[in-house]
């Protein structure tokens, strides 16, 4: 199938636009006008990537080749239907996430916000260039760019937990993309000559299963943002950040970007033919399964919210590799879907917590006894985003893990269908004690005085606004699930 | 360390005796090196430049270039031992004095001592009674030594000898003054300032030749393009070229052999020395 | 033992160039006193004159000083024949060595000067063990 | 473009314009030092500028044409006289030697002015003749010049680094012995070469030796240049002066020294194996290719785990050097052609690189007066533009994309792996994990710690020689702190703005690397090399 491309900047400027507002940012001299830099910045990259997504519903490819650093790869860009699909997430993400930030952080009045800014649009920048990316190399740039961008933003406290953290987020994101993810795309390049992303992959026949097996683990280990066990522990760890930093980043833009280049490179790059007969995928697939099912009892033993949150993050993204490595047209468009459904959900989640710590000061679950009679919006919030990780309906992630669910019974391997079923019990048994604690609890247990309410408005409208989304989600799933099953049409033909 | 030494020297040592075996003999006339670029040099030279001394007209027209750079690395050498040592004007704790008239010898702490004085003549620290004959005798020599090292200079065209040598010549009489009498006196006859000046003022002979050539003409240090302005054919001109060099690299030889005796004479105070 | 004899003179300047070497490398690494060292280096450097000056050797060649001319009347004159001069291009590269030989004995003395003002002795152990209290 | 072969029609004579400008202003920096301690600045830097342009114009010639230039000096030609050869490779390299030569000088102005105090004249006489002395090695097509030149480099660079704390002079004399008798074997090396081809000209011996590849002068002339080289650039086990020597001289000369010196002693090794010996000599004949390349990796895991062990800022820089060193010579004795794009790219990048680190030291002791690595403190926060210059240069090192060292790491490791070296690989990608945690460690306590107020009792630190202590009366010209009291802030544009210039510049070679290696680096590396 020959895809139409289209040659235009337009990528570019998407990429670019926030890392042009950085000098305003920096140069503001009032907060307003330091905000309103982020915000414009937001609201045009939204805008340019809208304006390019019905010519990627049209089937067309939008392309543009930047520098040309090696005499046959260049830092060029290229828009496809999942590139589209995860920069759609995350640029809207970024937009409420940033309204969401001028509200904790003014109201925590917190620290070096004008740095804050400035690496939040470094990070989105990274974000669209990876999701953008057309090919292996210039993934890899932007994927570098975003380790070191966030760096600043998960420190943002300075202090010695934030150190600490900071070391060990450095060392398995750094250590993992250097260590593995580079030497595993030189040896790709050394043998197939091309780091351009493919429809099929670029790797059939030009490899042994040796040597393919050990190259799909290099970048499964080695792209650790998504979390893959033994490589996840930075994730919890990462939780010291401010909580829209959480949010965006580790809900939504780091994670994501992990899975994205995962699903990008075992597609793109690897190619399913040379999953499938190689039979990596399986091995894949059980070590995604093991990743579900563990984060997820680890899930129920953590009561500090936040690292909670962090370990669901944990498995959910294991869904995405598991469903790709299925290797069914339903698994795969589910694992995709799961990207968006899940960025909604869990980036709601994490609003929730931060309200809560905006308004109580409160960080463990335990001590959240009554918060709900107190929050009502908030937690209301709370509870559709759980619903949606969980994969409730009427959510959106009920969407994604139906599709996951079709995928595991079209492959035909009925044990990975138990793995999704289980561990959706796990995370629905993960969440229940927080409502549980929120809602039910009687008057005299509430630790709180009788002056907590909802947080400022600031940090209340995105909660809601993304909960809502999470709920229309379920019954408009239209461009994401477009984008999803146009991506697998083109991978898996027909 | 001393056996490391052995084995490296012994190591090397036998490395380059055993590839010996191949070189050409002593004295053979027919060694690539004496075949390949010296018959030109010696058929030609006196056609190219009308100078006999074959090894002046290499020296400094054929491989002119080299030799700039030569002058120059003297001149880093004077100025790495001015930067590495020269102490300006430290005090000095103590000085001696001799009162002529009686004999005396005085010793002055910190700055109280006799400003310009008939009777007081400052001697150095280690001084010892000036022998007469040796004093005497360089005063005599001194003078033929530098006109001996004229000589030297003007006739590299025709005999061994060039700006090099007859410069170490030169210098070597100041350094010669300075030993046989003390070093104040030398520098006040040839001062710290002068062989500064005279030994950047050598090389700028030279490498300035050379870009008047380039400006003139077509290449750097081509003297041909110097015969309008000397009034001479093209190949006269790179005669009086070599020659104009020459003397460049004299001054500047001349000027810093003495810089860098006053220098490490006196490691850098230029107050008392050998 | 006659051939072994020839062999050897006929390679002499060779043998002479390396034992000066050895000797001066032998004192660069082994003697303790920094002048002897710069001492050592100066017979190092100075082997490498030796042996460009032996390689520029002919025998039965004079020193390259055109003998019957003054450079006025050249057409006249016969030309000089290259196997009566000895080899000229070794001793012109040999000036220039013999001027960086002297210029870095210059600065490697002015260096030995400031170690001394520093440490108050040029022995190299005696100065480690300054370093190391 | 044609604007740039319109001057070089006006101006043949560019070749040596751009060594005698330098070496012209050296000898009136050095007169109008002594009357004056302004001057002698104004003319280094203007000669400097000179050079700087014309090292331009001359590789947008060569590019644009793609014609090597010959420069007759005095007029003779190739086998007789001297000539300078500017081809793609010696323009490149001139362009980098020019170019970190004016912008670490430019930005040193203040700290010439308090570390050499009346000696301004010679010292910048010193730093043009070392430029110069550069400059020429790159350029001339004369074996026996390059010693000359050579020699004109290492006697300036004694100097040089020979002033600055009281332990330099011993360093210093060391790197003197190690200096000479790798500058004495080169000569050997050259002498040998003369008794067996007759010349000195290295495109006439290039063109002697196909007739006695078997020669075994040849071959032990290889082996000793080879030898003196070596110990000029620093391999392991001959790395012993350079960390001393570079770690305890004054900044000014650090900043000029250290990003070039080695750099272009590669260079010089590159040109021998493949412009005088051919490739084909190098590579097939002599089969050292596996040796030098273990040594490389050797030095390469030395150089990083010693300065993983350092506490010292620039003794740690130092390692990193030696292993960089290691770095390309690796590349090139893979002997392929991505392997020596690497190594060429990898020269230009990483004197880039290294020119803003020691620029970044430089700006540290002027504001803070310290060197040590405490002194960090708190700097993001103070001097934020500074502290991104330089985690920009740190996170080349490490070879982060999109700046520099990625590009010319990732070429070195394609090398690696397509001459199966695979051990080299291993070394590349350990050094650059090694680079990321000594630069998080510094970046980390920049970040993390709270500044810190500076002693000014110390604030007059020990680097200084002995002549500064005379002029005690200055002492509020010194370094900044003592005037602003423990406030730091950014620092001096006329620091800042060259700083800022090279850490872009790591970005934009990175971004460019593509066009250079396509236009440049492929037409120098000979067609044989596949």
């Amino acid at each position: 199938m020959l895809m139409e491309t289209v040659f235009s900047i337009k990528p570019v400027f998407a990429v670019l636009i926030s890392l042009l507002a950085i000098p305003g940012i920096i140069s503001s001299r009032t907060q307003n006008i330091r905000e309103t830099w982020t915000l414009v910045a937001a609201g045009i990259k939204l805008l340019i990537i809208l304006s390019m997504l019905p010519l990627i519903l049209d089937g067309k490819v939008v392309s543009f080749t930047l520098f040309q650093v090696f005499p046959d790869i260049g830092i060029s860009f290229r828009v496809d239907a999942f590139g589209m699909l995860f920069a759609l997430v995350a640029s809207s993400l970024w937009i409420v996430t940033s309204i969401y930030s001028i509200g904790y952080m003014r109201s925590l009045d917190e620290h070096s916000q004008t740095r804050y800014f400035s690496f939040f649009a470094a990070a989105i920048s990274a974000t669209i260039g990876v999701a953008f990316s057309a090919n292996l190399l210039t993934l890899y740039i932007f994927y570098e760019i975003l380790s070191l961008a966030t760096f600043p933003l998960v420190t943002h406290h300075q202090d010695k937990e934030a150190r600490s953290s900071g070391r060990k987020y450095l060392f398995y994101i750094l250590g993992g993309s250097i260590g593995f993810a580079l030497p595993a795309m030189m040896i790709t390049y050394h043998f197939t000559g091309t780091l351009d992303f493919a429809p099929h992959g670029v790797m059939a026949g030009h490899i042994n299963s040796g040597l393919a097996l050990m190259i799909s683990m290099m970048f499964l280990f080695g792209f650790a943002k998504v979390g893959i066990m033994p490589m996840h522990s930075w994730l919890p760890a990462a939780m010291v950040a401010p909580t829209p930093v959480s949010a965006l980043l580790h809900a939504v833009a780091v994670v994501k970007v992990g899975a994205f280049s995962v699903v990008r490179v075992f597609t793109g790059i690897i190619g399913t033919s040379v999953l499938a007969d190689f039979n990596i995928s399986t091995i894949v697939c059980v070590i995604a399964s093991f990743t579900i099912i563990i984060a997820s009892l680890i899930a129920l033993s953590q009561d500090e919210l936040k690292r909670r949150l962090a370990f669901s993050t944990i498995g959910q993204l294991s869904y995405i590799v598991l469903g790709v490595a299925l290797l069914s047209k339903s698994g795969m468009t589910g694992g995709m879907l799961h990207i968006a459904m899940h960025a909604f959900g869990k980036i709601t989640l994490f609003f929730c917590a931060g309200a809560i710590f905006c308004a109580t000061g409160v960080k463990y679950i335990s001590q959240m006894k009554g918060i709900g009679r107190r929050m009502p919006i908030t937690m209301t919030a709370f509870l559709i985003g759980s619903l949606s990780v969980v994969g409730f309906p009427p959510c959106g992630g009920f969407i994604s893990k139906w599709y996951l669910v079709l995928g595991t019974i079209e492959s035909g391997n009925l044990i990975f269908l138990f793995v999704l079923l289980g561990s959706s019990f796990l995370n629905a048994a993960y969440f229940f004690p927080v409502f549980y604690n929120a809602f039910f609890c009687s008057e005299d247990q509430m630790l709180f005085e009788d002056k907590v309410e909802e947080a400022p408005l600031w940090c209340v409208v995105p909660l809601v606004i993304t909960a809502s989304i999470s709920i229309l989600l379920f019954f408009y799933p239209q461009p994401f699930l477009k984008l999803a099953s146009l991506a697998v049409s083109t991978i898996m033909g027909g | 360390m001393k056996t490391l030494g052995q084995i490296t020297v012994l190591f090397c040592g036998g490395l380059l005796l055993f590839f010996t075996s191949d070189f050409p003999d002593f004295g053979d006339a027919n060694s690539p090196a004496s075949l390949h670029l010296s018959p030109y040099f010696i058929e030609n030279t006196l056609k190219d430049t009308a100078v006999p001394n074959v090894v002046t007209a290499i020296l400094a027209d054929y491989r002119g270039y080299d030799t700039m750079f030569e002058t120059t690395v003297i001149l880093t050498a004077g100025l790495a031992c001015f930067l590495l040592l020269r102490i300006p004007k430290r005090e000095v704790k103590s000085r001696y004095y001799l009162h002529e008239p009686t004999g005396v010898t005085l010793r002055f702490e910190g700055d109280k001592y006799p400003q310009k004085s008939d009777v007081f003549k400052r001697i150095d620290s280690n001084w010892v009674p000036y022998d007469l004959i040796i004093n005497f005798t360089c005063r005599l020599l001194i003078h033929f030594i530098q006109i001996f090292a004229l000589y030297v200079v003007a006739h590299g065209h025709y005999s061994p000898g060039g700006g090099f040598q007859g410069g170490v010549v030169l210098g070597a009489s100041v350094i010669l003054f300075a030993i046989s009498g003390n070093l104040r006196a030398a520098i006040k006859r040839f001062g710290e300032k002068t062989a500064a000046l005279f030994s950047a003022a050598g090389v700028f002979i030279y490498a300035g030749t050379g870009a008047l050539c380039m400006m003139i003409g077509e290449h750097f240090l081509n003297y041909n393009f110097l015969s309008p302005l000397l009034g001479t054919d093209r190949i006269m001109a790179r005669s009086h070229g070599i020659f104009i060099v020459e003397i460049g690299v004299a001054v500047t030889v001349m000027a810093v052999m003495i810089w860098i005796y006053y220098n490490l004479s006196s490691a850098g105070k230029q107050d008392e020395g050998l | 033992m006659e051939q072994i004899l020839s062999f050897i003179a006929a390679k002499a300047n060779y043998w002479a160039y390396v034992i000066l070497l050895m000797v001066g490398l032998y004192a660069m690494i082994v003697k303790n006193n920094l002048v002897k060292k710069i001492v050592g280096m100066v017979i190092f450097q100075t082997a490498v004159i030796l042996f460009y000056v032996s390689i520029g050797y002919k025998t039965g060649g004079t020193i390259p000083i055109i003998i019957y001319g003054d450079g006025h009347n050249s057409i006249i004159e016969p030309a000089a024949k290259a196997v009566d001069y000895i080899n000229p291009l070794p001793h012109v590269l040999m000036l220039t060595a013999i001027v960086v030989g002297v210029a870095t004995l210059g600065v490697a003395l002015a260096l030995a000067i400031k170690v001394y003002q520093e440490y108050g002795t040029l022995e190299e152990d005696e100065i480690n063990k300054k370093i190391r209290a | 473009m044609t604007f740039f072969t319109t001057i070089f029609t006006f101006l043949p004579d560019l070749p040596a314009i751009i060594i005698i400008t330098p070496l012209l202003a050296s000898l009136l920096a050095a007169a109008s030092g002594l009357f004056n301690r302004k001057t002698p600045f104004l003319i280094a830097a203007a000669a400097l500028f000179i050079s700087f342009i014309s090292s331009i114009i001359l590789i947008m010639q060569v590019v644009e044409t793609g014609i090597v230039i010959e420069y007759r000096m005095a007029g003779w030609a190739a086998p007789m006289g001297i000539v300078y050869i500017i081809d793609h490779l010696s323009a490149l390299i001139l362009l980098v030697i020019t170019s970190a030569a004016f912008l670490n000088f430019i930005s040193n102005r203040k700290n010439i002015e308090t570390e050499f105090r009346n000696k301004e004249g010679a010292f910048n006489s010193l730093y043009l003749l070392f430029t110069s002395g550069l400059i020429g090695m790159t350029a001339t097509g004369d074996a026996f010049n390059l010693y000359v030149l050579m020699e004109i480099a290492s006697l300036s660079g004694y100097a040089l680094i020979g002033l600055g704390s009281n332990r330099s002079p011993l360093a210093t004399l060391n790197y003197l012995f190690l200096g000479t008798i790798g500058a004495t074997f080169y000569l050997l090396g050259v002498g040998y070469l003369y008794i067996a081809t007759g010349s000195l000209n290295i495109a006439d011996i290039a063109s002697i030796i196909p007739t006695m590849m078997n020669s075994s002068i040849i071959l032990f002339a290889f082996i000793i240049c080879m030898a003196g080289l070596l110990i000029k650039m620093a391999i392991f086990p001959l790395h012993g002066w350079l960390p001393n020597a570079y770690s305890d001289c004054s900044n000014v000369s650090a900043g000029l020294i250290a990003p070039l010196t080695t750099k272009v002693t590669i260079y010089i090794m590159i040109r021998i194996c493949l412009t005088l010996f051919s490739p084909e000599y190098t590579f097939n004949y002599l089969k050292i290719s596996e040796f030098m390349v273990w040594l490389a990796i050797i030095t390469i895991f030395f150089g990083s785990l010693s300065a993983l062990a350092q506490k010292d800022y620039k003794r740690m820089l130092c390692y990193i050097i030696i292993a960089e060193v290691g770095y390309m010579v690796g590349g090139f004795f893979l002997g392929n052609r991505i392997g020596i794009s690497g190594a060429i790219l990898h020269i230009v990048n990483d004197a880039a690189m290294t020119l803003a680190l020691f620029m970044a030291a430089g700006i540290f002791l002027w504001k803070t007066g310290e060197d040590s690595r405490d002194s960090l403190k708190g700097m993001f926060g103070k001097m934020p533009f500074t502290m991104a210059g330089f985690t920009l240069a740190a996170l080349s090192v490490v070879g982060v994309p999109p700046t520099c060292g990625f590009f010319s790491k990732w070429y070195l490791i394609s090398g690696g792996i397509a001459a199966g070296q695979y051990m080299f690989v291993a070394a590349l990608i350990f050094s650059s994990l090694v680079n990321a945690v000594l630069f998080f460690r510094i970046l980390e306590i920049a970040h993390f710690e709270p500044f810190k107020e500076h002693n000014h009792d110390h604030v007059y630190h020990h680097s200084h020689n002995t002549l500064l202590h005379h002029h005690q009366d200055h002492h509020d010209e010194h370094y900044e702190t003592t005037k602003h009291n423990g406030v730091v802030k950014e620092a001096p544009l006329e620091m800042l703005i060259p700083f800022i210039a090279v850490s872009i510049m790591l970005v934009i070679l990175g971004l460019y690397s593509g066009t250079i290696v396509a236009n440049i680096i492929d037409f120098v590396i000979p067609a044989a090399i596949i």
